[in-house]
């Protein structure tokens, strides 16, 4: 958690220093979610999310400094600097982006899912998504296919309360996860903050997943601090309190590191040196990716094509890029 | 050779890779119980079973977006559409995702799949259920897109599309569904992108894809026939990736073209042929590239209007004459 | 409802006769669903349905001359030759079409709803769908959209148990109408074959949405008689005796006879002019559509663009056609 | 005249068609409380409240068919996508049903609706949010597609739009909303489908749509003032309708041509424009026209390479020189 927040305030400051171009959407606050979900899955589940990636992509062990690069648009980013913040992706840890179409992904994860099926692996997907996106028709379309078939995958939702500046309230009828009755699918609701509690709560629905191959909607309750994304005054649909009243009380990272001073796993000292280590290796993260080359122009028609990719596999014939 | 219908054909590619390669699923809207709604994967539930013939849900951009995911671990789905149509509702999996997560993720990924339908007007079920989209996906960096002619091209490329490792996008024609041609009995594969010179000539050359080249045939042999006139028939099989070199040598050697098209006129994939031709061959055109689509409007539904909605080969030759003039 | 009925079966006639292209669902055995519910309806009510639409324009009082003549592809035709059995139109009977793409009308109908509310009007929608439809995205965003607006819609799932070849247990998770409390919505369900239970049912939900701009979804359990389309065989999916039964006990046609009898409100004469008046008025619109003329080839751009059809208020420059 | 930026000009013409018919209503997503995701509506909702300026949930395919349905019925909305290229999980909704209601009713129903937004790339947000899909949509009969270049025309062309009955395409750039054009006070029009020339020249003609006529004029600019040669602009203005005239009068003029277009190559504008010009025009080029496009890969993100892929006036400048040479 720790790792990601410090990756981001790293980032942040790139991005003011304009180093980072596009959007940048923070996941300052919802730390406990993917660290919580994520730190359940073995070497046979998967992970897909949205378009405010970063912390599940730390929390399922990609390398800072491939994703810091991959901020600055360099040709060392873990998408070669194609894909930016929104498309972070490492199928090698399972770990399958990074999407920016709201909702998207969402089909994509049950598709994962569905291939462990068929392949007879005991997997599971998590498909992460906003309050926001749960009023795509696909994600609909989705939840059917998944109670239907069956399919070992649980959909994720992270409710921080907004979908760019519309409340929940203003967006969306009726309970979110429970949503999933219509489909006679499991659902779950928990807190956020205290990885504890996420945890606990997805646990179950991981390994009924995984076990037995059903799914389930959980809806997870956290808050971001930051705006939508690093272009959002935030000035418009939330007072200055609310946001002070949830990191002041429900800060995951606090909560997180609270629990482990009482527990006595952490002490004081403990923690001042893994926060140093955690910036410094931030740090370094932004010294690489500033240091990294851009992709060259020839790089802008490659990683379009497996078989352009692949010429001594090449079957087809013709002109695949025009002019 | 033995005759085979353009819809034995493609079932028979889609056995031969069911029964080649386990990872190769059907999946789409009536291809199991019910046979298929234009009966092109009749029987295949049967000898395969429901893990490999998969019936869904109307939710093309559920089970679209969810073929891609499977794809991406290596599953390889045969996407059917019920017509090439719905893909509007399935638009933003096709060419959002399945064209565009290669490239996001640097390469790390790649999308086996294949969608495959009927892409066509002239069946007189109106304008949202007659589109032809092969320009429009085709414009697309990312994709393949595959419009085959006969029944033997549509099973040597059904094949090749199933094997490659790009979302490729099969728009086949429910009008020629019924129509034979020969097959041979023993495999073979068609490479995507290679045009076909499905008839030589030496006055004009009319360029076509999917049932316009059947259409453009018939012409051409009225054009010898009762005119006179050779005509050389390249049938361009794949619009992305695109054989410019046998659209150039035709062009080279007739200096007339003459672009036959059953989709809609505005930037279509004439359109695009008579800018390269132009650019690559100025000086060897001896008149303006002249062109021949469904006139510019929604499909209609009344049957002899829609008809003459179409390129046909009355309208082929009419225009195949004024070019020589 | 039994205009209906004889006016499919002519229909059925003169497709066997070639005379009718592209596809024919018929409505025989729903007859009770849109005849009831549309009974209900006032002025200001409006109504949109999928392609299977005979019904719902036969109920809302179109003619049924123009509708062979449509189905007949000629310029005479509800649309003008233009639309075909899927698109019928008559927006001066409030009646909306006839729409090919499964699902794609619903926004729609909520639009039409919207549109009522926005001017003040005290009328309902209805928007008719069916089993297979309520899998489609746009279905689910439009009922997030008029439960949150409180938009004076009803969404009607007329359950006939199959979408095309598929049972709904092979393509619906859950309870199709019941997915309504997921938006927060009232929902109701009856039978379909009875038009007094039809309208018993439906009465509180359109009052509802007229009256209180309340949106509801109500499925209606009813049967086809015929394959999907007049092209299908109808021999993979249900047995011969499942369509007899239902024949034999629920026609609505005959539970509605039966009961008018009962009541004493037709006799045996009286029902069998009826039959005879019908038939012929069916046969009299096959005459009128087979006299007609078909359009002419210039008039495949006509209908395209308002302006173009209204040359004189034209503003726009420019080539709009292309060839 | 007073300077106003492009987005405070679309504003302006918001404003006031709102305050001209009661039935013009804007809505989408983050358009009201949050004054828009690119503050183009910034300040309507306090000006006109809630009623005529609808927030909507994130539910593209939903809005904008619910906002099909109130248009039959005389409501008039401008819906604004947050970005065109969401179009995509609409694209049923905007192609199927605006684009052929009014065909397949024969006439009995019409769509005057506004769909707007930005619709360009080199914003570095990746490839499934840098489509240009003018050419895509402009290929249906039944829409009209208008895609203004600066703050002037981005007025006049969105009052028409609004006030027009079919279904219009607006598409903006984000990349333009900040810069600042003369504007007057008073109200205008300009119709759609008007090119208009916005620099004469007589050695070759650049037409261009969009930010790429900025580019263009930068170009122009600097090929008169360095290499003395007089290159034409032409911006379209309008992809459909077309100004046809327009474009052919100033081949005519320098018989020389260079298409520029901030979208993909293949079946783009540039081609629609190539194979009408060769036709119409054929004994009036003296080379054969050439294109600038975006190059043909989905977008990048990386920063500096995004503004490579993109046409840019170094481009243009040297393209115009190659082309006459
Ligand atoms: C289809 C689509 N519509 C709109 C957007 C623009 N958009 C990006 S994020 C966002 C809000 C999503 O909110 P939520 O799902 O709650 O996720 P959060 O940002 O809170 O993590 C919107 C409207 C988009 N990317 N895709
Ligand atoms: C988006 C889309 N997908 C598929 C189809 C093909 N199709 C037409 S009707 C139909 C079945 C619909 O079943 P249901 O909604 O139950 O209506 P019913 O035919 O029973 O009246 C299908 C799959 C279509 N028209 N549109
Ligand atoms: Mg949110
Ligand atoms: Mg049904």
């Amino acid at each position: 958690m720790l790792l990601i927040r410090r990756f981001e305030e790293r980032s942040l400051r790139a991005y003011q220093a304009k180093k980072i171009g596009g959007f940048l959407h923070l996941y300052n606050g919802q730390e406990a979610v993917a660290v919580g979900c994520c730190s359940l899955l073995g070497d046979n589940d998967h992970v897909i999310t949205a378009y405010r990636d970063h912390g599940h992509a730390i929390a399922m062990g990609m390398d800072i400094k491939a994703l810091m690069a991959e901020l600055y648009g360099k040709a060392t980013g873990c998408s070669k600097g194609k894909g930016g913040s929104m498309h972070f992706f490492d199928p090698a840890r399972n770990f399958w982006g990074g999407h920016g179409i709201v909702g998207g992904q969402v089909p994509l994860g049950a598709g994962i899912a569905y291939a462990l099926k068929y392949r007879g692996i005991a997997g599971a997907c998590l498909a992460f998504m906003g309050d926001g996106a749960v009023n795509q028709g696909s994600v609909h379309e989705t939840y059917n296919l998944a109670a239907l078939w069956q399919l070992p995958v649980v959909f994720v939702i992270e409710n921080n309360g907004y979908s760019m500046g519309t409340s929940q309230a203003r967006s969306s009828a009726g309970e979110l996860s429970k949503r999933a009755e219509g489909y006679d699918m499991d659902w779950g609701i928990c807190g956020g903050h205290d990885i504890y509690e996420v945890r606990a709560c997805m646990a179950k629905f991981v390994a009924q997943a995984r076990d037995r191959s059903k799914p389930a909607i959980v809806e997870i309750d956290t808050y971001r601090y930051r705006g939508h994304s690093v272009a959002d005054p935030d000035n418009t649909y939330r007072t200055k309190a609310e946001v002070e009243e949830y990191r002041r009380s429900k800060d995951p990272i606090q909560v997180f590191r609270n629990a482990l001073l009482a527990e006595g796993v952490l002490d004081e000292i403990g923690a001042t040196a893994i926060d140093a280590a955690v910036r410094a290796e931030a740090e370094a993260a932004a010294e690489f990716a500033e240091a990294s080359p851009f992709p060259a122009v020839a790089d802008i028609t490659k990683d379009v094509y497996w078989e352009e990719d692949n010429p001594s596999e090449k079957q087809s014939r013709g002109r695949i890029f025009f002019g | 050779m033995p005759l085979l219908s353009y819809r034995e054909a493609i079932r028979h590619a889609l056995a031969e890779e069911l029964q080649r390669d386990p990872n190769v699923v059907v999946m789409g809207e009536e291809v199991g119980q019910f046979n298929g709604a234009y009966k092109v994967t009749e029987g295949l539930l049967e000898k395969f079973g429901p893990k490999r013939i998969v019936d869904t849900p109307i939710s093309e951009a559920g089970f679209v977006g969810l073929g891609i995911g499977a794809s991406m671990l290596g599953i390889r789905p045969v996407i059917e559409l019920m017509f090439w149509s719905f893909y509007a509702v399935a638009f933003d999996q096709i060419l959002n995702n399945a064209a565009n997560i290669r490239y996001m993720s640097g390469g790390q990924i790649h999308c086996p799949l294949v969608i495959r339908g009927p892409g066509n007007g002239g069946t007189n079920v109106g304008a949202t259920h007659s589109h032809t989209p092969e320009a429009i996906c085709a414009s697309h960096p990312g994709v393949k897109v595959v419009c085959p002619a006969t029944a033997y091209d549509a099973k040597g490329l059904l094949k090749s599309a199933i094997r490659d490792n790009d979302p490729v996008l099969f728009m086949e024609n429910t009008l020629l569904y019924g129509e034979k041609w020969e097959v041979p009995t023993e495999e073979y594969l068609i490479p995507l992108g290679l045009a076909d010179v499905k008839r030589p000539g030496t006055d004009l050359t009319i360029i076509a894809h999917g049932r316009a080249v059947v259409s453009s045939l018939a012409a051409a042999h009225t054009l010898e026939q009762d005119h006179g006139i050779s005509a050389e028939v390249v049938d361009l099989r794949s619009i992305r990736p695109l054989d410019e070199e046998t659209v150039l040598a035709s062009v080279r050697k007739t200096h007339r073209v003459l672009l036959v098209e059953e989709g809609k006129p505005f930037c279509g994939v004439g359109a695009q042929l008579a800018f390269m031709i132009q650019e690559a061959a100025f000086d060897d055109l001896d008149a303006p590239i002249r062109r021949i689509n469904s006139i510019d409007a929604p499909a209609i539904y009344s049957p002899p209007l829609e008809a003459q909605q179409l390129p046909d080969a009355g309208k082929i030759i009419q225009a195949a004459i004024e070019l020589l003039r």
